[in-house]
């Protein structure tokens, strides 16, 4: 679960890091009102969940409360189109209206899980403000990273190693040294998988400053941390997903007009990766997961067909634990709700393959049969009729 | 042959006397897997599908000297699990368990490191030598004793390849899930390395697909290898947007690394024959065999 | 460290394990009252720091109030001799009074260094009560012993495995699993090198109590936890040892004549077993490290003599760090005050032991001087004028 | 020869600009030892008794490739310091600090076996070869090149050890405190099996004392390895009274385990001439040397 930005720099509030003074704003008003409490300058940021917000115009400088109000209006009109948003964007409902810093160097600090190296790693550089991936490419002499396992935890010494590669004043050292421990432990204690402060600023009042921060928690692991619930509730970005959470199904909408219903994560990407083979564009990412019921099968045919842009729908079931039959109830009964209009193709195999199909034979609703997962791919793009218009 | 485990690979159960595990377990004696024991804390003394139940692997292992390990217990006890398994001597650890957490599992990786274990998973269907033993949840049905290794780091799609396969006619060696999890166990480099001197793999097929670096290392690894028989590749996630989790918990593309399209061009030049299409698999591993 | 049985269960009490119920008495009309308040039988328990106290009569049942005040009165009277303590034995100047309980197993529970393993070790015994080293010889096969590292601590599965071994009852295993981790928390956080709870004992009415608990914090990490430095203060045996802890001095109180004031641990011992050797008897244990000054050699000195039963002091000083004037200055400001009344044999060697001499002699103080170690333990011996008393 | 330093090796001195270091960093310059740099965090860049100060120990192996370390920091950074020194490379640490908590030490050991460092202390006056390098705080003039092999858990004992031999005309080829601390790193076996094969050693002298069973260990290895070199051995502590701590944190009798009683009678049951009076530990290596 990723958090957005001003939630991850309440966090950081309470582990007594310091984050510039900011106000959250969700109307023009607030945001007019934000930079005159704050006092001009002040940064809007689009609050979204993805990287990449600055090049894609979602942080902006305000000089004045009046262009502070102009500017979040045009922010909260749009969708943010960010290198990892999809070409659909992200709404933009929350800006964060932060204090104007005097930044006199940036650096870039990170906790992160290393699956390279099946460990954690501190990554700070000399250089921040940029994706860490990108400095990683361009200079790498710029980065330090230190592995750690989660019981050992970072040694006083290694945090001595990466304050001085940042070559930090001594005045600072000591106090940069507290709050990684703090951010470590914080890390540990509640199974983040990231957390960066990009850039970690030093101003030129000599505080260090995190002027950016995001953070990932593991979501195998919020069950240990009921607290973080609330987060989970506000950031999904969309309706339909989060419908399909509260019935444990992975779903994740997309820009096409086949709409998937697969169970098992990787024969789930197969098909929409067959459906563009075949010059299709899937309209989502939906597994079902092993261990799913028959109201759920209906649940999650349900949110696939609600999605207005789904001109077809493709079923592909490898029955394992799943069986087809149990599917093939779950989707008959989310069709007659729905008064199906598009058409289904249905490919089912393995664990009671006969039963499943009888039960859809036996429905009398249109159902397109297909015995190979190669037939339905091609079925489903030839009923949706038309090419992708996604790259 | 094969690589792994053999009809005499004797199998202890953690979490036996579930729900999921009695109904795996069940399976896995009718495929003619040979269970010994089980363990569920607390029912220890008791019987269960006609096999002794334990309080503690290290009593199960004492008693009936398993070698392989297969894990259903819930996700926060996951981690737990292997870490009792290794101490307790077991050397493979099958793991069926999913959503582990991440910090468990790296705690479980550097456990693992001081006994000497290996561990197949977290959450995969787990590992069948057809005709022989099958440790795990996939259908027993599908597969047939044959010429084809298969690796993979997904579980349904695995059917789905194996159903290609033995639809052909061509039927496994050895099939193994390694997971879909960003911290898990062997990989395909290890298992490729299994798969080399065994007598029945002619051809491995490696299913994987987007987020961590295992494609990319299996790449790596074959060129520096000249690895002696001929690998095939399918890579799920070529239509994945970057930065979104894809069901598996691993599935999910970081920061412009760990693509379908770098991994597939990876291993292209690394001499593995590309599958571009998942509906092929069985097919293009047919037409490889042939060649040889 | 090592800590009163009473101390032990008031923390234990805070760690929430089931201590019996007990009040600590000072005088005969206080164990009276205890046992009144408590309703008898109970249990008068000698609080001396050593081991073995049941065996050497420090451990009382008393089945009234009347029979707690006789009891009492006794066990505070004399100095009880254990086979840790000596033959001088340990003065009582506090009994623990406890409600008997009616116990139906009895079980040994220990956190420990393993110092074989350089690693930390948790051990249970099926049967407790006995020293846990007499029953490793005598019943190996009643005892587990599960090393683990201080970062990765005990797990789950451990401790499991210990509570199946002592064939707990299913009921009170999550009780049992939850007690060990707060006490291995505790033992970690607290830089504790032994916590043992002996007998950890089983009710008729199905509760886990610890019966008996010792607890030995590391002297090295107390610094870390100033919250002990109470027990520190009331824990001190000897009015000497508790001067010499003031001034950072290594001294223990033994039962011979001759004293000795030497620098080094090692040298410190090979000097006491010297004075043995050659028929005499050391009066004490004292090293004063090597970071001395001139005031703390002073201070080690008049502790030395303020023993009324040292006949000859014998000062063994071998110059590394420690300067041989330094120490010569000190023990003629300690010998001038003292009005010396004893023979002082001292023997110097290494750095400045030329100054050291020249200060020694210049004093007009009657210092014996020898020339090597066997020489300075001879002369003592001879000066002390009889053979030792003790084994 | 003689073992652990010589006249070559290249020496790093961890917590080099305290007051206790700077002495006897001057001492180890004056004996011939070879600093090449030292590590005071905070005095980067500075130049101190001639030699350049790095922040960290991985700062100054990289400029300067020292392979050992001493180190002279307070208490609480003593483990730390070991696993910083282990981290960068430094293959022999000498820790003389005095008084790190025993569950720092256990960290520090866990960390020591990751990165295969040896560690000498804590606790210790250090090594001496003589005529070659001191690395430690012992007094280097009492020292004489010589045959005798000399492994001591004390400080001041060990120098009482080292003017008996030199009084006698008997040099030393290498000279190492072990430490008197429960948690130590390298013990008697293993500094005995390094002696074993050097040529300047013709016997070895043990110093030992009550506490722990590091003796019992040497007992058991003597016997085992059919050692083939004169052993002779004191241990400290016979009128020590049990379950007091006497000056060295690891010097108590445990339980009644650990006694000098009890090593004297093990060490001599392996073959060890036993010294029983700490006066005669020069005349009576003297007289082992004499009859060989």
């Amino acid at each position: 679960m990723i958090i957005h930005e001003y939630q991850a720099k309440e966090l950081l509030r309470q582990l007594a890091v310091t984050v510039p003074g900011g106000q959250l704003a969700a109307s023009p008003a607030e945001a007019r009102q934000a930079a005159l409490d704050l006092s001009s300058p002040v940064i809007l940021k689009a609050q979204v969940l993805s990287g990449g917000r600055g090049k894609a115009g979602g942080i902006l400088k305000a000089r004045t409360a009046e262009e502070a109000e102009v500017l979040a209006r045009s922010l909260l009109a749009r969708r943010l189109v960010t290198a990892q948003s999809g070409p659909r964007g992200l709404v933009v409902r929350k800006i964060l209206v932060e204090k104007a810093l005097d930044l006199k160097r940036e650096y870039y600090f990170g906790l992160a899980v290393d699956r390279g190296c099946d460990s954690l790693a501190a990554i700070v550089s000399r250089q921040g403000g940029l994706e860490i991936e990108e400095l990683a490419r361009s200079s790498p002499g710029l980065i330090k990273k230190i592995g750690f396992t989660p019981d050992e935890g970072l040694k006083l010494f290694q945090l001595r190693q990466l304050a001085y590669f940042l070559e930090l004043e001594e005045v600072l050292i000591k106090d940069f040294i507290k709050h990684l421990q703090q951010l470590t432990r914080f890390f540990l204690d509640m199974d983040l998988k990231l957390l960066e402060i990009n850039p970690l600023a030093l101003t030129h009042d000599g505080r260090l400053v995190a002027v950016d921060a995001r953070m990932e928690f593991d979501d195998c692991a919020l069950v240990r941390h009921p607290e973080l619930s609330s987060f989970e509730e506000e950031n999904l970005e969309n309706e339909l997903e989060r419908k399909a959470r509260n019935f444990k199904l992975n779903y994740l909408k997309m820009d096409g007009q086949i709409g998937c219903l697969v169970n098992g994560a990787g024969l789930a990407m197969a098909t929409m990766d067959i459906i563009q083979y075949f010059g299709g564009s899937p309209a989502n990412f939906l597994d079902i997961g092993g261990g799913v019921t028959e109201e759920a099968v209906s649940q999650a045919f349900e949110i696939l067909l609600s999605d207005s842009e789904v001109r077809v729908a493709l079923v592909n079931i490898f029955g394992g634990i799943v069986r087809c039959d149990l599917v093939a109830r779950g989707v008959v009964r989310a069709a007659r709700k729905f008064s199906l209009s598009q058409p289904v193709v249905v490919r089912l195999e393995g664990t009671n393959v006969a039963e499943g199909r009888k039960i859809l034979e036996e429905s009398g609703l249109p159902f397109h049969f297909a015995s190979s997962l190669e037939e339905a791919a091609r079925l489903a793009v030839t009923l949706g009729g038309q090419k992708t218009w996604a790259s | 042959m094969g690589i792994l485990i053999d009809d005499r690979s004797r199998v202890l159960v953690q979490g036996f006397t579930g729900r999921e595990a009695t109904f795996h377990s069940e399976k896995m004696l009718e495929y003619g897997t040979r269970l010994v024991a089980g363990v569920t804390p607390g029912k220890g003394g008791q019987v269960h599908l006609g096999l002794p139940v334990y309080n503690t692997v290290e009593a199960a292992v004492r008693d009936q000297a398993p070698e392989v390990s297969v894990i259903f217990v819930p996700p926060l006890a996951g981690a737990e699990a292997i870490m009792e398994a290794a101490e307790a001597g077991i050397k493979l650890i099958v793991c069926i368990t999913e959503g582990i957490p991440v910090l468990d599992m790296l705690r479980a990786k550097a456990w693992l490191k001081k006994y000497g274990a290996a561990l197949i998973g977290p959450n995969t269907p787990g590992v069948i030598s057809p005709g022989k033993s099958k440790v795990g949840i996939m259908p027993g049905p599908i597969h047939r004793p044959g010429p084809v290794g298969l690796i993979s780091r997904s579980g349904t799609l695995t059917y789905e390849a194996v159903h290609q396969l033995t639809s052909l006619g061509l039927g496994q060696s050895t099939a193994a899930g390694i997971g879909g999890d960003p911290v898990i166990g062997l990989k395909f480099v290890e298992l490729l390395e299994m798969f080399k001197p065994d007598p029945q793999t002619e051809a491995v097929v490696l299913i994987g697909e987007i987020g961590g670096r295992a494609e990319e290392q299996a790449a790596d690894y074959l060129k520096e290898s000249k690895y002696p028989k001929p690998v095939l590749a399918y890579v799920a996630g070529l239509t994945a947007p970057p930065g979104k989790r894809l069901g598996h918990a691993g599935a999910i593309i970081e920061g412009g690394q760990g693509s379908a399209r770098d991994k597939i061009r990876q291993l292209a030049e690394a001499g593995v024959t590309i599958i571009d299409n998942p509906a092929h698999i069985g097919r293009m591993t047919a037409e490889v065999l042939a060649r040889k």
